[in-house]
């Protein structure tokens, strides 16, 4: 850990860079470059393609645990777990949020392909988890419904 | 300045079940302010775990990840007594890394 | 903070509740003097909302006890403040009950207006959702108050079912006196043609209520 | 998978239907049962222990003219006890001669070990950072108080005469919705929209609602302190607003843990 004036003097000069250049962050950590194009995906369709999955389909293999309706839709507890051998990364889409890419988590060699979030929801929705597995993409959709709040609503 | 977050790593079976916490208010960039004015987008984008000095975990971020953010993974290995960290990046630049101790 | 004149009326409050009351059930500490006192440095004004909402009107007063307003003397009490609040009952001026259901069910829905961070120039919600149901698509509802579904069904549509769902929507303490429901036409909640729009949305047969 | 989607939507909206001409009983418990699975979910990872954090280390931070930390405080167990206080609070202290809930006291430690003028705090919003200081500070307190029972017997004439005080608030209807405590908190098992109300004037229903604040708002990724959640239901019955940490909150503070005697503190805790 760094402390608070030498993070504000790194922020001013370029974290990442100066991150990098002090050997602070592992070679690793700078790569994976956040995927703009696929975050911006308004479709699951466009945020697919920006993950290079042109096809899934359907697998009783990828399993999202999240509950049927979620009281808040600020956040709504979502985990996925694939059971699909050499699954390389977990990816989470909620339909009918204005983006719809939530999150893309790479699975090494040293974790399991469970991963639990939580996440937020504008409106009753399909939440679809897709699997890559050997260059295959796989998929599974829930629905979650999103009811009001309390009073004020 | 970002706030530390709470990590805690639990070993058992051979599996280190990491559960975080991180201090983040996650802005869409879509919510309007009490004078109509867009609120920045302002959330974590890359996020990053080690057991000791080796990575095993990387994931990549939108605004849809609730604000707060919390995020369990399961480390294959690991025994009390390691050190896990996380570090996250966020659309700003800013970062924060934390360790805990695998109990 | 609040000013002289309302400490007045509300001490007055207090003190005209304390003739009725005679059963009151506070125990020692919680004395008329007392229970001003922690009323004036309890609360402070915050954007359109004064402390002079803490003064209380009869019924007020008399259902802030619940030991009086159950006890035999309480009872004809209560039948006296219905009278009053009934005849305080403004009926709709152009002769019509019912207005648009559609706009009745966003009225239902919002739960808006006269809080202290509601701007004033915003319209008010009906809350009526937040205690009833009444169009089985919401599932998120309240249960403070009985189910309002099928509505024109069980109660009917003629004169008498307009006039006593009027009456009730109006000033609920009309019928009961400490009823949990607010006064929505004589209190100022809701205008007369919001209070049509709900009544439409109780009693049209296309409204969802009834089907 | 659009076909998929669709097929997936249509199916819910039949068991819907099927739901709806089953009976409104049943939907009804397909609803709660479906809220209760998403509150379970929520249990784990409380963001609410963020909070628990920054409030220790302000606890511990010199502060103020005196440069002071809070370390000396005392909660009611003795300066600098912290474990176990909150379970004993509201409670009378001699040295202000006053019934004090735990916002009230940080108050006083503030301005005795600290001497830090307190007003702004008390004038300050909630959601500021003032009020934010004083909320993690109650999380702090509150959370060493976790899974202790609640002792508040109010036996002292000044801790009777809040909880008094506290009850006859709690009955105090006014405002232009007719509204008090009462309206939706005497009643047992009704709800406002999806939330359960609970039934203060007995002890379950107090200790439901009094052993589970401090609590993480999820609605909006609030920390909200028991001042705070009285604050903002005064506000809904539209009253004027509270005074912070004025005889009147901490009198129906009074009446609740009072009422919840005995029950197990689950602080913090979390809400939809």
């Amino acid at each position: 850990m760094i402390d608070i004036e030498r993070r504000r003097a790194l922020k001013a000069g370029g974290i990442l860079a100066a991150f990098a250049a002090a050997g602070l962050l592992p070679a690793g950590r700078a790569r994976a470059a956040w995927n703009k194009a696929a975050f911006e995906g308004k479709t699951v369709q466009e945020a697919l393609a920006s993950i290079g999955a042109s096809t899934t389909a359907a697998s009783d293999d990828v399993q999202i645990i999240a509950s049927d309706i979620a009281e808040n839709g600020a956040v709504v507890p979502v985990q996925v777990v694939s059971r699909v051998p050499g699954t390389t990364q977990i990816v989470l889409f909620v339909e009918k949020n204005p983006n719809v890419l939530a999150g893309i988590f790479d699975i090494g060699p040293d974790v399991a392909a469970d991963v639990t979030t939580r996440i937020k929801m504008m409106q009753t929705s399909n939440v679809a988890a897709v699997v890559k597995a050997d260059g295959r993409f796989l998929a599974s959709v829930k629905e979650i419904k999103v009811t009001l709040g309390g009073c004020g609503g | 300045m970002a706030n530390p977050m709470r990590i805690r790593a639990a070993a058992k079976d051979g599996i280190t079940e990491v559960r975080v916490l991180m201090n983040h208010e996650m802005e869409t960039g879509q919510r309007r302010d009490a004078s109509g004015a867009i609120v920045p987008a302002w959330f974590i984008q890359e996020v990053s775990a080690r057991l000791n000095d080796k990575d095993v975990m990387s994931a990549q971020w939108g605004p849809s990840i609730a604000k707060n953010p919390y995020f369990a993974f399961k480390i294959k290995g690991g025994k009390a007594g390691d050190t896990v960290s996380v570090t996250w990046v966020d659309n700003r630049g800013d970062t924060r890394t934390d360790n805990a101790k695998v109990t | 903070m609040s000013s002289i004149g309302t400490c007045a009326a509300l001490a007055a409050a207090v003190l005209a509740f304390a003739v009725d009351a005679r059963a009151q059930s506070w125990g020692p500490g919680a004395d008329d003097k007392a229970f001003a006192e922690m009323l004036r440095t309890g609360f402070r004004n915050a954007g359109p909302v004064s402390v002079d909402r803490l003064v209380q009107d009869d019924t007020q007063a008399f259902c802030s006890d619940p030991a009086v307003a159950n006890s035999a003397a309480g009872a004809k009490r209560a039948e006296q403040l219905e009278a009053a609040n009934l005849a305080a009952v403004k009926w709709p001026s152009d002769g019509r009950f019912l207005g648009d259901w559609r706009a009745g069910e966003r009225i239902a829905q919002s739960g808006r207006g006269l809080t202290w961070t509601d701007a004033p120039s915003q319209a008010n919600g009906g809350n009526c959702y937040n205690c009833h149901q009444i169009s089985l698509a919401e599932i998120s509802h309240g249960t403070l108050g009985p189910s309002l579904h099928n509505y024109a069904k069980l109660k009917g549509t003629d004169e008498r079912a307009l006039r006593d769902a009027w009456a009730k929507i109006w000033n609920s303490k009309s019928s009961n006196a400490c009823s949990n429901m607010p006064r929505a036409g004589h209190m100022g909640i809701l205008k007369e043609k919001d209070i049509q729009d709900i009544m439409a949305l109780l009693f049209s047969p296309d409204s969802p209520v009834n089907k | 998978m659009a076909a998929r989607t669709k097929v997936a939507v249509a199916a819910a909206a039949c068991v819907a239907i099927a739901l709806g001409f089953a009976g409104v009983a049943q939907e009804k418990d397909d609803a709660a049962k479906g809220i209760e699975a998403y509150r379970q979910a929520l249990k784990d990872g409380n963001p609410a222990e963020l909070f628990e954090m920054a409030g220790e280390e302000l606890w511990l931070k010199p502060a103020g003219p005196r440069n002071a930390s809070l370390e000396k405080c005392d909660l009611g167990l003795g300066p600098g006890v912290v474990e176990g206080a909150y379970a004993r609070l509201p409670r009378y202290f001699a040295d202000t001669d006053r019934v004090q809930d735990l916002e009230s006291r940080l108050l006083t430690c503030m301005e005795t070990l600290q001497g830090i003028d307190t007003r702004a705090h008390v004038e300050a919003r909630f959601g500021t950072p003032k009020k934010d200081e004083l909320v993690a500070l109650a999380t702090y307190v509150a959370g060493m108080s976790k899974d202790r029972p609640v002792d508040v017997a109010a036996s002292h004439p000044k801790e009777r005469a809040m909880f008094e005080l506290g009850r006859r608030m709690f009955f105090y209807q006014a405002g232009p919705h007719d509204f008090s405590c009462a309206t939706c908190h005497a009643q047992e098992g009704r709800r406002i929209r999806m939330q359960d109300l609970p039934y203060i004037p007995a002890k379950e229903g107090a200790a439901a609602g009094w052993t589970s604040w401090p609590a993480y708002r999820v609605s909006a990724g609030q920390m909200w302190s028991m001042q705070w959640r009285i604050n903002d239901c005064f506000r809904q019955q539209r009253f004027p607003e509270p005074v912070y940490a004025s005889d009147m909150t901490v009198a129906l503070s009074m009446f609740m843990a009072a009422t919840a005697n005995g029950a197990t503190m689950a602080t913090p805790g979390i809400k939809r």
